[in-house]
Order: C-alpha cells, then sequence, then structure tokens
C-alpha cells in the first residue's frame, strides 16, 4: 500500500475521503433533491432551517441517529441488519476504483528532518488496472442487500419489492453491459484512466487514411457512442433504482419495497448506498462519454504550465492542478445527478411488465446493435 | 508489490466501511430509546390484520429472469476480451477474422434472444 | 500437390452432390432442380477427370502415374491400407468412361425422370453410384476397390428396386443384390487368399511380388485366389453361372440401365481383371477357365437374346453376351483388348440403352416390341442415333464395335493362350448378335406400326435426352478408332497408330507365354485380312438374314417356331437357368436354413444364450444392491473410485 | 513478510472459513452468502496470481449470477433453516468421511511429490496491467476459437432448456416418501 | 522449513489450498441434506479446481490455464442453470429439497 508511512497515510486518508465524501453528499443531495422537486412543482420545499433551509440536512441527520432502534419479531436479525450495512459496500468500492483527478507528481520534498518521495498519488481510491471490470464486478454485488433486506424482514412486500428490485437490477444489467463494450471498443483498453487519457484533445476522425479534426469540440465518447451513451444513462437509472424505473418502491402495489420494515438511521444507509450508486452511474458517464476530469479545450499540461506562471513550487503545481481537475469533474458529476434528479419528478413510473419488456426487448437488442453497428464501423474504416 | 495496492486498498476499504456502517447502528441502537410493542413487532401490512405466511406464491418468472440473465451475462463477458483485443486484430489486419469469430457468437446470441422472445419466456403478464 | 486436389474433387464432387441432393432436396426441388444440381457435380467430376487424364498425357513415359494418399485407413499389424487413389493409363480410361458417359446420362435422366416422384432421390442415388464407381476404380488396393465394388453394388440395389412399391421390381433388386453377394463372398475369400501369399493387398506391392514365370499349379494360392476374385467378376459381370441377375435388373429406369447394367458397373469386373493383370497373367489355368466361361456366355447369352420380346431384355442379354467377349479376350490374354472393347461397348451399350429409353419414353413407357415397329418415323434422331449404335454393335467397320471386338477375335485365334475354337466361338456369337440386333431394329424402327394408334402417340424426345444420343452416337462412330489394327492402319492413307496400344503400354502385362508369338505380325496379315473378312462377311450376311425374317416375309420366324418347337420353347425361357437355380439351389438352401433353425438354432443356440441370460439376470440382480438410486452414495462411489485410481497410480 | 505473503494467509483464512461456512450452517441460506464470501474470496487470490480479468469475471458471473440466482430460488422455496443438515446414516457418513480423507491424503501426497514441498515459487513478477488481458483475449479468438463458438451454442441451448424446463408441469409419477 | 512454508509463498500453497476447498466442497455433495446445498458444493469443488488452474497458469507462465477457467466458469453456470431448474421443476411438484427424495423419480 506504498513504499512509506508517508505514501500509506495519503493513500489510506484518500480512500477514506472519497468514501466520507460520498457519504455525506447524500444530505446535500436530498436537499437538493427536495428543493429541486419542489421547484418543479411550484413549491417552495425545505427553507426554514438556516439559510435556504440547508441546516435541515444536520436535522435530519441527528433525527435519523436518534430514531427508534425497531426490529420486527419475524425479522432474521443477522440479514436485517446486515443488510443496510452492505448496502454501503458496493457504491463505494466501485466509485474508490473511479479516476477523479490527473495523476500528481510529487517530487522529493524535505519534512520532519528527512527527504520524502518521490511519490505518485493519482487522485483515485486504487487504480485498478481492468477497472471497467472492478466496476462492474463491484455493483453485481448490489443485488444482495436488497436481496438479504427482503429476506430478513419477514415481510411478503419486502420480499416482492426484493425479488421485483433484483431483477430488475440484473435484468438491465445485460443492457449495461453491452453498452459499456461499444466504449471498450472504442478505446480497446479496460483501464478508465486509459480512457479519459485518450479522451484528450479536440475531436478528431480517421476514417480511410484521411483524418478530419473538429478543433471546437473536444474528443469525448459521446461523439464515438451517442446511442451508446443513451442506453448506458437508462440502465444506469434502473440499476440505481430511481424513477422512472423504481418499481421494487412502488407504495401502491408493495408499501416501501424492499424496506418496507426498515426505519431511521437503517434506512439512511440504503438511501446512502442508492444515492451512491447515482453518483458512481454519474460518475461512469462523465468517464466514458464526456472526457472524464479533462477540462475541455485545456489539456493537463496546459493547466500545469498556467499555475506555474505563478507558483514556484512543482509539488503545490501539481496538488492545485489535480484539485482544478477533479473540480471539472464534480461539475460534470452534479449536472448529471442534477439529470437524475430532474428524470425523476418528470418522468412518470413504469409498470413492471413494461419495465421487463423494455430491458428485455427493446434496450437489450438496441445494445447489441450499437455493438454490432459499431464494430462494423471500425473494421470498415481502417 | 505494486500490483497488490489494489487489493490491499479493497480490502481496507471494505473493512472500513462494513465497521462505519455497523459502528453506526451500534450507535443509533444505544441512543435512541426502544418501546416494546406486541403489535407493532408484527409485519407491517399497512394495518391489514397479517395474513401468517410469508411463503406466498412467487412467480416462477423471477428465477427464469435469474437464469436468462445468467445465460446472456456469460456471453457479454465472452464478448470483453474481444472488445479489448479488437483494435489489435484490426491493427494487424486481421480484423475481419476476429469480427467473423465474434459474428458468429453473436448470431447464436441473437438467435438465443430472439427465441427467447418469440417463446414468450420474457413475458410478464 | 494440385493433383491431389484434382483427385479429390473429381472423388467428392458427386459424394457432395449426393449429399446435398439427399439431405436438402426431399419433397422440396423438382426434377429441374435436382437434376440440375447432380448433372453439375458430375460434371464438375468429368472436367477434373479430363485434367487429370491430359495431366497425365503431359507426362514422361514410363510408368505414367498420379496419385494422392488422404489418409492411412486401415492400420492393424500387417495390414496397412492407405487411402490412395491412382489415375495412371488404366484407370484414365475408366474415369473418363465413367464420369463421361455418366454425365451424360445425368443429362439424359433430367428429361426421362422428371416427372418421377422421388426424383430426388433418383439423382442422389445416381450421384452416389458415380462416387462409388470412382472409388472402385482409381482405389489403389483392393480393399479399396472392394470398397467401391460394393457401393456400387449398394447403388445398383438401390436403384433397379427405386419404384419398390411394385414388388416385381423390388425383387429384383433382391435377386441382383443377393447374386452380386456370392460373387463378392468369392472376391473377399480371394483377397485373404492373397493376403495370406503376398502379405500385402496393395496392387503396386503385388505386382513387385508377382513370381516371374506362371504358376502351373490349381492348388496354388496364386491360381485359387484369382479363380474366386473372377468369381467376384462373373457376379458383378453378370457371366455363367451368375449372370441372372442382370435381365432381372432392367426394371430399374432405363437410364440407370444405360449406365450401371450396361457401361460401367458390369465392366468392374472385367476392369478388375485388367487391373490385376500381372496377377492373372501369371496365373495360366485361371485364364483358360475365364476364357472358357467368357466364350461360353457369348453363345448363351446371344442365343437367349433371339427370343426376347422386351426391348430391354434384349439388350441386357446383348451386354452379357458383350460382357463374355471382353472375358474372353482377359482370357486370352488380350487384356488391352478387353478395355478397348470395354471402352467402346460403354459407348455404342449406353446409346442403345439411352435410345431405347428415348422410345419407351416416346411410347409412352411400352417395352414390348411386339407392340412397336415403324418408330423411324416419328423418332428420327433416335432412329438415326440408333442405327450408329447398331453398326458398332454387329461389328461393321467403320464403327467403334468393329474395332475392338475384331481385335478380340484375332486375339483369341493368335494369342498362344487363344485356340480357332474361342475364334470360332467368338464368330458365331458375332453372327447371333448380329442377328438378334437386326431383329431388334426390324421390329422396333422399320417395318409396320403395329401399336394402337389411338392410345400411343410416339413423339420425340426433349433435347436434353438428345444431345446424349448425338455425342454418344458420335463416340460409337469414332471410339473404335484409338485402336486401329496394324494391319488396317498399314493400308490407310495416313498410317493413324494404335493410339490405345501405345497408351497402355507398360501398364500391361502380356501372359508370359504370348510374348514369342507377337513378334511376327506381319506374316499374319493375310490371315487376319481373311479372318476379319470371314466374321464381318457371316455379321452381315445374318443382319441381311433377319431383315429377311422380319420385314420381308415375317411369316418365316413364326414356321420357324413352329418347326423348332422344343429347343425354341428352351431358348425362350431362357435355357431354363433361373428355374433349375430356383429348383437345385435356392429350395435345398431354404430347406437346411429351416432345419437348422429348428435343430441347431433353438436346441442348441437358444439353449446357450438363456443361460447366458439367466447368469446376466443373477449378476444384475446382486449389483442391484449397489444401485440405490441415492445420489450421494453414486458420488460417494464416484470418489471410491478416483481414491483406488490415484492409488494404483502412486503404487506404480 | 511481504505483501503479497500477508495477503495469501489473510485471504487463505477467509475463503477456507466460508467454506466451512457453505458445510455446517444449517440454513441453505447462510450457505449460500458463505459460498459468496468463498467465491470472492477466490476472485481476491486470483488477483494476487495476476489473473486480474478472472478474478473480475468470478465476481460478476460466480457472486453476480449464479449465487443471486441460487438465493432466488431458495427465497422462492422458503427454506427454513434445518434441524437435521446432514443426510441420515451413521454408518455411511463415516464411510464418505474416510474416503474423502483417504483422497485427501492421497492430493496432499501428489502436491507434495509434484511440487517438492513448497520448492516451486513463481518466477517473475505477474503482470497486472492490461496486457495479460490482450494476450488472453487474443488466445481465446485464435487458439481455442472452436471451443468459445461451441460454448456459445451451449449456452444458447441451456437457455432453451432452463425455458422448457420452467414450463413443465413436473409430470412424472414418483410417490412422495418420508 | 515451516517458517519458510508460512513466509514464502509458491505453487504448492495455492495446490493446497484449493485441494481444502476441494474436499470441503466434496464433503457438502456427499453429506448435505438440501440438494440445493449440494449443488452450491458443487460450485464449489468447481472453484477450487479453478484456483489450481490459475496458480498453474501462473507458476507456467501461460495463459492457457487462465482460458480452460474461463471455460469451465461458463459450464458451470450452465450446469448450475439446468440444475437449479430441474429442482425448481421437482419442488413444484413435491415440495421437496431433500437428496433422498430423488432416489424415489426413478421409474
Amino acid at each position: 500500500m506504498g513504499s512509506d508511512i508517508f505514501e500509506v497515510t495519503v493513500n489510506a486518508l484518500k480512500l477514506v475521503t472519497i468514501f466520507l465524501v460520498m457519504v455525506s453528499l447524500v444530505p446535500s443531495l436530498v436537499w437538493l433533491e427536495r428543493r429541486g422537486a419542489a421547484f418543479i412543482q411550484d413549491r417552495l420545499g425545505p427553507n426554514r432551517v438556516g439559510p435556504l433551509g440547508l441546516t435541515q440536512l444536520a436535522a435530519d441527520a441527528v433525527k435519523f441517529i436518534f430514531k427508534e432502534e425497531f426490529v420486527p419479531a419475524k425479522a432474521i436479525k443477522f440479514m436485517f441488519y446486515g443488510a443496510p450495512v452492505f448496502a454501503l459496500l458496493p457504491a463505494s468500492l466501485a466509485l474508490c476504483a473511479l479516476p477523479l483527478g490527473p495523476i500528481i507528481n510529487i517530487i522529493p520534498f524535505e519534512a520532519f528532518g528527512q527527504t520524502w518521495g518521490p511519490y505518485i498519488f493519482s487522485i483515485q481510491g486504487y487504480e485498478a488496472s481492468l477497472g471497467i471490470l472492478f466496476v462492474l464486478a463491484a455493483s453485481s454485488l448490489a443485488v444482495y442487500p436488497i436481496l438479504m433486506a427482503g429476506w430478513g424482514s419477514g415481510n411478503k412486500y419486502s420480499l416482492f419489492g426484493a425479488l421485483r428490485g433484483s431483477s430488475q437490477i440484473i435484468s438491465y444489467e445485460l443492457a449495461m453491459g453491452l453498452a459499456i463494450l461499444g466504449v471498450i471498443l472504442i478505446f480497446g483498453t479496460f483501464n478508465l484512466n486509459e480512457m479519459v487519457t485518450a479522451q484528450n484533445g479536440p475531436l478528431s476522425f480517421s476514417a480511410f487514411d484521411y483524418s478530419m479534426t473538429l478543433s471546437f469540440l473536444p474528443n469525448w465518447g459521446i461523439f464515438y457512442q451517442p446511442i451508446g451513451a443513451f442506453l448506458f444513462l437508462a440502465a444506469a437509472f434502473a440499476e440505481s433504482n430511481r424513477l422512472p424505473f423504481d418499481l421494487p418502491e412502488g407504495e401502491s402495489e408493495l408499501v416501501a419495497g424492499f424496506h418496507t420494515e426498515y426505519g431511521g438511521l437503517k434506512m439512511n444507509l440504503f438511501f446512502i448506498g442508492e444515492y451512491g450508486h447515482m453518483i458512481v452511474a454519474s460518475a461512469l458517464m462523465v468517464i466514458f462519454y464526456f472526457g472524464g476530469y479533462l477540462i475541455p479545450g485545456v489539456s493537463p499540461e496546459q493547466v500545469t504550465q498556467f499555475l506555474s506562471g505563478f507558483i514556484d513550487s512543482q509539488n503545490m503545481t501539481a496538488v492545485l492542478s489535480g484539485l482544478i481537475h477533479l473540480g471539472a469533474f464534480s461539475i460534470k458529476v452534479f449536472i448529471f445527478l442534477w439529470i437524475f434528479i430532474h428524470v425523476r419528478w418528470s418522468l412518470p413510473r413504469f409498470r413492471y411488465d413494461q419495465l421487463m419488456e423494455l430491458g428485455w426487448k427493446t434496450m437489450l437488442p438496441w445494445a447489441l446493435g450499437n455493438l454490432i453497428l459499431t464494430a462494423v464501423i471500425m473494421a470498415a474504416i481502417h | 508489490m505494486g500490483g497488490c495496492v489494489p487489493l490491499y486498498a479493497v480490502i481496507f476499504i471494505t473493512i472500513f466501511v462494513t465497521l462505519f456502517g455497523a459502528l453506526l447502528l451500534f450507535a443509533a441502537s444505544k441512543v435512541g430509546k426502544v418501546y416494546k410493542d406486541k403489535v407493532k413487532d408484527e409485519t407491517y401490512e399497512c394495518g391489514i390484520a397479517v395474513q401468517d405466511k410469508v411463503d406466498t406464491k412467487i412467480s416462477i418468472k423471477f428465477y427464469l429472469t435469474a437464469i436468462l440473465f445468467i445465460i446472456f451475462d456469460i456471453e457479454i463477458i465472452f464478448m470483453y476480451p474481444w472488445a479489448a483485443t479488437y483494435k489489435e486484430f484490426i491493427a494487424s489486419g486481421n480484423g475481419l477474422y476476429s469480427l467473423g469469430a465474434m459474428g458468429i457468437f453473436m448470431g447464436v446470441f441473437i438467435f438465443g434472444l430472439w427465441w427467447e422472445i418469440k417463446s414468450k419466456a420474457l413475458e410478464w403478464e | 500437390m494440385t493433383n491431389e486436389y484434382f483427385i479429390a474433387i473429381m472423388l467428392l464432387s458427386p459424394l457432395v452432390g449426393f449429399l446435398i441432393n439427399g439431405i436438402f432436396g426431399r419433397g422440396r426441388w423438382g426434377g429441374y432442380t435436382s437434376g440440375a444440381i447432380a448433372t453439375f457435380f458430375a460434371l464438375t467430376s468429368f472436367a477434373s477427370a479430363a485434367y487429370l487424364v491430359f495431366g497425365l498425357t503431359e507426362l514422361a513415359d514410363g510408368p505414367r502415374i498420379i496419385s494422392a494418399t488422404f489418409f492411412d485407413w486401415i492400420t492393424v499389424d500387417e495390414l496397412k491400407i492407405p487411402a490412395r487413389f491412382v489415375v495412371d493409363p488404366i484407370s484414365a480410361i475408366m474415369v473418363l468412361v465413367v464420369t463421361g458417359v455418366g454425365t451424360l446420362i445425368h443429362l439424359f435422366s433430367i428429361g426421362y425422370m422428371h416427372e418421377d416422384r422421388g426424383v430426388t432421390k433418383y439423382f442422389s442415388y445416381l450421384n452416389f453410384f458415380l462416387f462409388n464407381m470412382l472409388v472402385l476404380v482409381t482405389g489403389d488396393s483392393l480393399p479399396i476397390m472392394f470398397v467401391g465394388w460394393e457401393g456400387v453394388g449398394l447403388a445398383s440395389y438401390l436403384l433397379i428396386g427405386f419404384w419398390f412399391n411394385d414388388e416385381e421390381k423390388a425383387t429384383a433388386g433382391m435377386k441382383a443384390f443377393i447374386t452380386n453377394r456370392i460373387g463378392d463372398a468369392a472376391f473377399i475369400i480371394g483377397m485373404f487368399i492373397l493376403f495370406f501369399h503376398f502379405g500385402t493387398l496393395e496392387f503396386e506391392k503385388i505386382n513387385s511380388l508377382v513370381p516371374v514365370g506362371p504358376t502351373l499349379s490349381w492348388l496354388s494360392p496364386l491360381t485359387l485366389g484369382t479363380l474366386l476374385l473372377f468369381i467376384g467378376a462373373t457376379g458383378k459381370s453378370a457371366q455363367i453361372p451368375l449372370y441372372v441377375w442382370l435381365p432381372d435388373a432392367m426394371a430399374g429406369p432405363t437410364p440407370v440401365s444405360a449406365l450401371i447394367h450396361a457401361a460401367t458397373m458390369v465392366t468392374a469386373g472385367v476392369y478388375m481383371i485388367v487391373r490385376l493383370s500381372f496377377l492373372f497373367a501369371a496365373a495360366p489355368y485361371t485364364l483358360m477357365v475365364i476364357a472358357i466361361i467368357g466364350a461360353l456366355t457369348v453363345v448363351l447369352a446371344a442365343t437367349i437374346g433371339l427370343a426376347q420380346w422386351d426391348i430391354k431384355k434384349v439388350l441386357a442379354y446383348s451386354t452379357v453376351s458383350q460382357l463374355g467377349y471382353m472375358f474372353l479376350a482377359c482370357g486370352v490374354g488380350a487384356f488391352g483388348a478387353a478395355l478397348f472393347h470395354l471402352m467402346t461397348h460403354a459407348f455404342f451399350k449406353a446409346l442403345m440403352f439411352l435410345g431405347s429409353g428415348s422410345v419407351i419414353h416416346g411410347m409412352h413407357h411400352e417395352q414390348d416390341m411386339r407392340r412397336m415397329g415403324g418408330l423411324k418415323k416419328y423418332l428420327p434422331i433416335t432412329y438415326f442415333t440408333f442405327l450408329a449404335g447398331w453398326l458398332a454393335i454387329i461389328g461393321m467397320p467403320p464403327f467403334a464395335g468393329f474395332f475392338s471386338k475384331d481385335e478380340i477375335l484375332w486375339q483369341s485365334f493368335s494369342s498362344s493362350n487363344g485356340h480357332w475354337i474361342f475364334w470360332a466361338i467368338g464368330v458365331l456369337g458375332a453372327t447371333l448378335t448380329s442377328f438378334y440386333m437386326t431383329r431388334l431394329m426390324a421390329l422396333t424402327f422399320w417395318g409396320q406400326e403395329r401399336f394402337d394408334k389411338k392410345h400411343h402417340h410416339p413423339h420425340e424426345s426433349p433435347y436434353s435426352m438428345l444431345i446424349p444420343l448425338i455425342a454418344l452416337a458420335v463416340l460409337s462412330i469414332v471410339g473404335g478408332w484409338l485402336g486401329i489394327p496394324h494391319v488396317i492402319s498399314e493400308v490407310l492413307p495416313a498410317h493413324p497408330a494404335n493410339v490405345l496400344e501405345h497408351w497402355l503400354e507398360g501398364s500391361l502385362v502380356h501372359p508370359i507365354a504370348a510374348t514369342a508369338v507377337d513378334g511376327g505380325h506381319a506374316d499374319h496379315a493375310a490371315l487376319e485380312w481373311g479372318l476379319m473378312g470371314l466374321s464381318v462377311g457371316l455379321a452381315l450376311l445374318s443382319a441381311v438374314t433377319a431383315y429377311v425374317f422380319y420385314i420381308v416375309k415375317p411369316e418365316i420366324p413364326k414356321l420357324l417356331v413352329q418347326k423348332l418347337g422344343q429347343a425354341y420353347e428352351l431358348v425362350f425361357n431362357k435355357y431354363y437357368v433361373d428355374e433349375i437355380y430356383q429348383r437345385y439351389i435356392l429350395n435345398p438352401l431354404v430347406k437346411a436354413s429351416e432345419d437348422l433353425w429348428l435343430y441347431v438354432d433353438v436346441r442348441i443356440i437358444d439353449k446357450l444364450t438363456y443361460v447366458l441370460t439367466d447368469m446376466s439376470i443373477g449378476t444384475g440382480k446382486m449389483s442391484k444392491a449397489m444401485q440405490t438410486g441415492n445420489i450421494q452414495t453414486y458420488a460417494l462411489y464416484i470418489v471410491m473410485g478416483v481414491a483406488i485410481i490415484l492409488t494404483i497410480f502412486f503404487g506404480v | 513478510m511481504t505483501a503479497e505473503v500477508f495477503l495469501f494467509w489473510f485471504l487463505a483464512i477467509v475463503t477456507v472459513v466460508s467454506a466451512l461456512g457453505v458445510l455446517f450452517m444449517p440454513n441453505p441460506i447462510y450457505s449460500a452468502f458463505s459460498l459468496i464470501m468463498t467465491m470472492i474470496g477466490v476472485s481476491a487470490l486470483f488477483a494476487l496470481l495476476g489473473a486480474y480479468f478472472l478474478a473480475g469475471v468470478q465476481v460478476i458471473v460466480y457472486a453476480g449470477a449464479v449465487l443471486v440466482l441460487f438465493v432466488m430460488v431458495m427465497m422462492l422455496f422458503d427454506l427454513k433453516s434445518e434441524i437435521k443438515a446432514f443426510t441420515k446414516g451413521t454408518l455411511g457418513g463415516v464411510f464418505k468421511i474416510g474416503s474423502v480423507a483417504v483422497l485427501a491424503g492421497l492430493i496432499l501426497s501428489a502436491i507434495m511429490v509434484t511440487t517438492q514441498g513448497v520448492a516451486i515459487k513463481f518466477q517473475g513478477q505477474a503482470d497486472f496491467g492490461m496486457q495479460p488481458t490482450r494476450l488472453l483475449g487474443n488466445k481465446l479468438f485464435t487458439q481455442y476459437v472452436i471451443i468459445f463458438e461451441i460454448l456459445g451454442a451451449l449456452l444458447l441451448v441451456v437457455a432453451v432448456g432452463a425455458v422448457a424446463l420452467s414450463r413443465s408441469k413436473g409430470g412424472t409419477h414418483a410417490r412422495r416418501i418420508d | 522449513m515451516l517458517a519458510e512454508s508460512i513466509s514464502e509463498i509458491g505453487l504448492g500453497h495455492f495446490l493446497v489450498l484449493s485441494m481444502i476447498l476441494f474436499i470441503t466442497g466434496m464433503l457438502g455433495v456427499l453429506l448435505r441434506k438440501n440438494i440445493l446445498t449440494v449443488l452450491m458444493s458443487i460450485e464449489l469443488m468447481l472453484n477450487a479446481i479453478n484456483l489450481s488452474f490459475v496458480a498453474y497458469a501462473r507458476s507456467l507462465n501461460q495463459l492457457d490455464g487462465q482460458i480452460i477457467v474461463f471455460f469451465i466458469m461458463t459450464i458451470a453456470a450452465a450446469e448450475a442453470g439446468v440444475g437449479l431448474a430441474l429442482v425448481v421443476a421437482v419442488f413444484k411438484r413435491f415440495k421437496e429439497v431433500n437428496i433422498r427424495f430423488f432416489e424415489h423419480l426413478k421409474g
């Protein structure tokens, strides 16, 4: 985990920070969602506690912790308690594998009476060389908390919700996997960092020994995989059980789905997991199709050069550049999070059979078609 | 041991997250008050008298969906190494071979999908 | 390398056609589609055969051979049989005849069979036959030849019984198959004897092992083996005593009769002997037997042919008789002449069968000559082509049959293995042939129209049937020019060489005693001319006689029949051979089988098997206890088995 | 003790303990969750051996698909914890355990013989990048392409068979015997 | 010897671990009463074999072992799918998952 104490600490802190940021993003997202919903529905939303109702978040957190701890008599204790804890895992594991910024090169420096370094840090929890595979593997585990919760509650509505939810997740995983295949075809790698680096620079096509550069557009994946991007987005909605795909918690039929029996903090943990999925999905969207942490029109080297114009320390420049890119990444992710929220309050819910039909009979064939089209075009233009 | 960093990190974050959640739950259970009540302990079914058995008729469809998912998932997994090497194959002039090999496989895949759709295995009434 | 591909293409393309028609075609394709497919593959085969033979002519003199070894077919101890196929001067002729005539007959069949319900099946069988015939012809060892041998037998059986709804026809198929089986058994035994003696079955290796001098003993393996092989040949090539199946085989579709039962398959026996000439040449006793059988067959079949009314039966007996000539030629050591006659016979007999097919087609499946007559007006092209075949078969110069038949006659007279009696029988046969063939012409094409004009409207056949006829007619005319005898060529302006003799030189063995006589042919020129003239003259005379009998004065035959009475009955009933076989061979066999069944099978063998079954039932009852149905117990057995195997593995 | 060694022992303990969990848990659902743990552990071991792609596939296929199916089926069956997790028959049990022990001994000695104790070390450093996966893909699509296509057909057959089976009414004549 | 075998990892370690998992799975197959657990134990055995294949692949520096593991996974998934389909078909009718029950399916 690193060669010396400094590196180990930084890496560990990175992981913890990413996780904690994810956790703490949730209240703000909830606030955003409530305000956004109110805005869409021409209401005000929470606005009493603190400025713009922002302190509502803190109040909610406190309330969650102090809520009564409640376990139904029929519940299976281990499952019942385990489910919310494990609900946190897939999203955080996946999030930690995503590249959030460029690599920071630290040249040797003096501190505490000894020389440290040189180090190479990436703004990323850990760099899994087959990043996509890791993310897919992690998110494929997301079914279990749902099943555990459904089974552990000892409630038939929970069980129904869980089965529905897991069926839905696995169904859309296929379309998602196929959509990602298009991306892999284009970039020829599983590594997320390499993907992001490949999207650097202006958009340039090369076909039949003839290349064309459109300097006003960035070299983003969306221009190569427009259908794939749309399919991925739709599948991501289903994967994170968001409207219009939130069938597992269709309250008209199933009370509240698999978390019917949950309340207080346990419920909150499920929420964190769900929003975590949303964040991961948005981040993947950005990485695959929207240039990741890259700022359109400006390469990371240019940023570093620009910064070194008025900052002496090379290390400071690197860190600052990294943070700027992290900021760019966050902005892009937030745009997608807003799309998630906006869609939730704009579209009605599917019926369950419609949902399955959409997944198997529409998205799967489309994703396949997209894949074949991509492959054929790639072979043809060579 | 550069290659092991992710493994360490993954194990670390797994344990950390699990502990975080567990501790949070533990803390919450200690902080809040608990009022035990027979009716409260019952399964929540919107206030209607509880139907005792959880064992109700669960549609075989869920299971069928899962089994089809396994099969298609593996077929998609098989496409991953292909997608990763496709560029290389094209560069070495064997793009059509690779496309053909996968074309046959995909033909089988599409046939399977078509058959499932046609045989109404994917129908949810 | 390319030659290997071409051999593979030649062999496999009919097989491909067979598979395509056989698997996909059933009930789906009409006659034209499947016929076109089958013909295409036959043509492909012919094209590659032609390419190969052309390549063969390009090769330098000496042992000219194109071969391809595809894989090792059988490897058991000493017995090593590679799947090796060769095209050498001998098989080249056969390959060309088989694929060439085969293609023409495929083409003919399109017109002839296209309305039949099982036409796809028919064409697939035809292609199947072609494949097996090619295997027979090109195979480079006895077992491979035998595979083809059996394959063509099967194809023949299937095609004779093609209209299996008719019991008589199905029975004819079975008769052919079973009669052939007798010959095949002898063939296999002969093969075994040769293997015992030589330790190999590949032609080349046997060739190098054959002793130099002739084997003058009846019981030597060489004589016995070749005799048994010859019995096999009598079965396939319809010689005495196994000829009875061929006339019945006419139950099959006429193109099949032309291809299988006239041009190619029935000549397989002759081909086999020619192929193994080095072996037969070393066994003079066998040659003698072959010559005698051949000569007897010539006369016997020709006499039967005199009294038949069915147009196809006449041709069938004619085929038997002509095959007798070929065996006669083999018997006197004139293998080249046998092959030559085989080739020309393939042309004109196929032509005549197809011609008769055209007649039958035109007459709406009427085969009885008594209800024909005067057809030349209605079927002009068929008539003229048939005329060429007729002239060829009665041996009129310069038609093909003349040269080959004359060659055989001369050889049977002059060769050291020959004798003037053979020559005399041959000439008698030729005279008879001339008579019944003219009779056939007269009854069919000339004279009055004896058919019912209200019901029969004879019509000329479509072009797909006429083109093969014309092609074969041309071949029947010019085919003989490949082997013009020296005495004639010396007279002719350009002195055309005997192409065939030159072509086969080195591939064929002359009987060891015969070489001495061959040298001074110039002295025999006058004799040869004389004999030639005599036989042609006799044939001509007999033809005229027949014309007089059946056209000028039709009452003479009836008178003759009354006069001859008993003799006519004998001939008309084919010497009662079928009845004799039935009475003295088949019935005793059936009786013996019944006795065997009642006494040996029921009393001894069944008892034994009951004891065995009781024993196995007992064992089963004992081991039943192990089979509980409990899956985990089974798993335990697996675990124990693996443990035991591992223990043994470590122990050793 | 290098990081690799520590990871190996850690993962070995995790996998073995959870494998024993599969064997001894009375409730099949807990067995299933235990098995998931084993699968993930084995996947981590794959990663330790440099087989990153397989590690991912292991989790996606086994943990993410096959065991989901198992768990779903169990929930479908509504199985309660079993009073007796093992089949009846003490003598048979002893026999089974004995045979397995013998087999285990044999396998162990085989391993010891072939690897000479622990003398065989891994050569070189495993490549942790994208390269092995590319090579794997290359090999899969050249040398093993026939098997690959056959497996495609097999999966089709399984899909069809599973659908057919799920529609069967279960019409045999077996009696219910307790 | 012991200390060394703890502090250094080689092919043998992975093979022994694989064997332990395999034996555990085998005991599960032989002893468990529930057919579902038996199926899971089979999966466990397959996993153990996979592990040794990958260890050998690493040891021999060849990728063939990994490809075979890939294939085994496919087969295992197919086997699980069909096996569970059968179990479900039996359960739907007889409500029984005891492995001993399957004895009575004969005839």
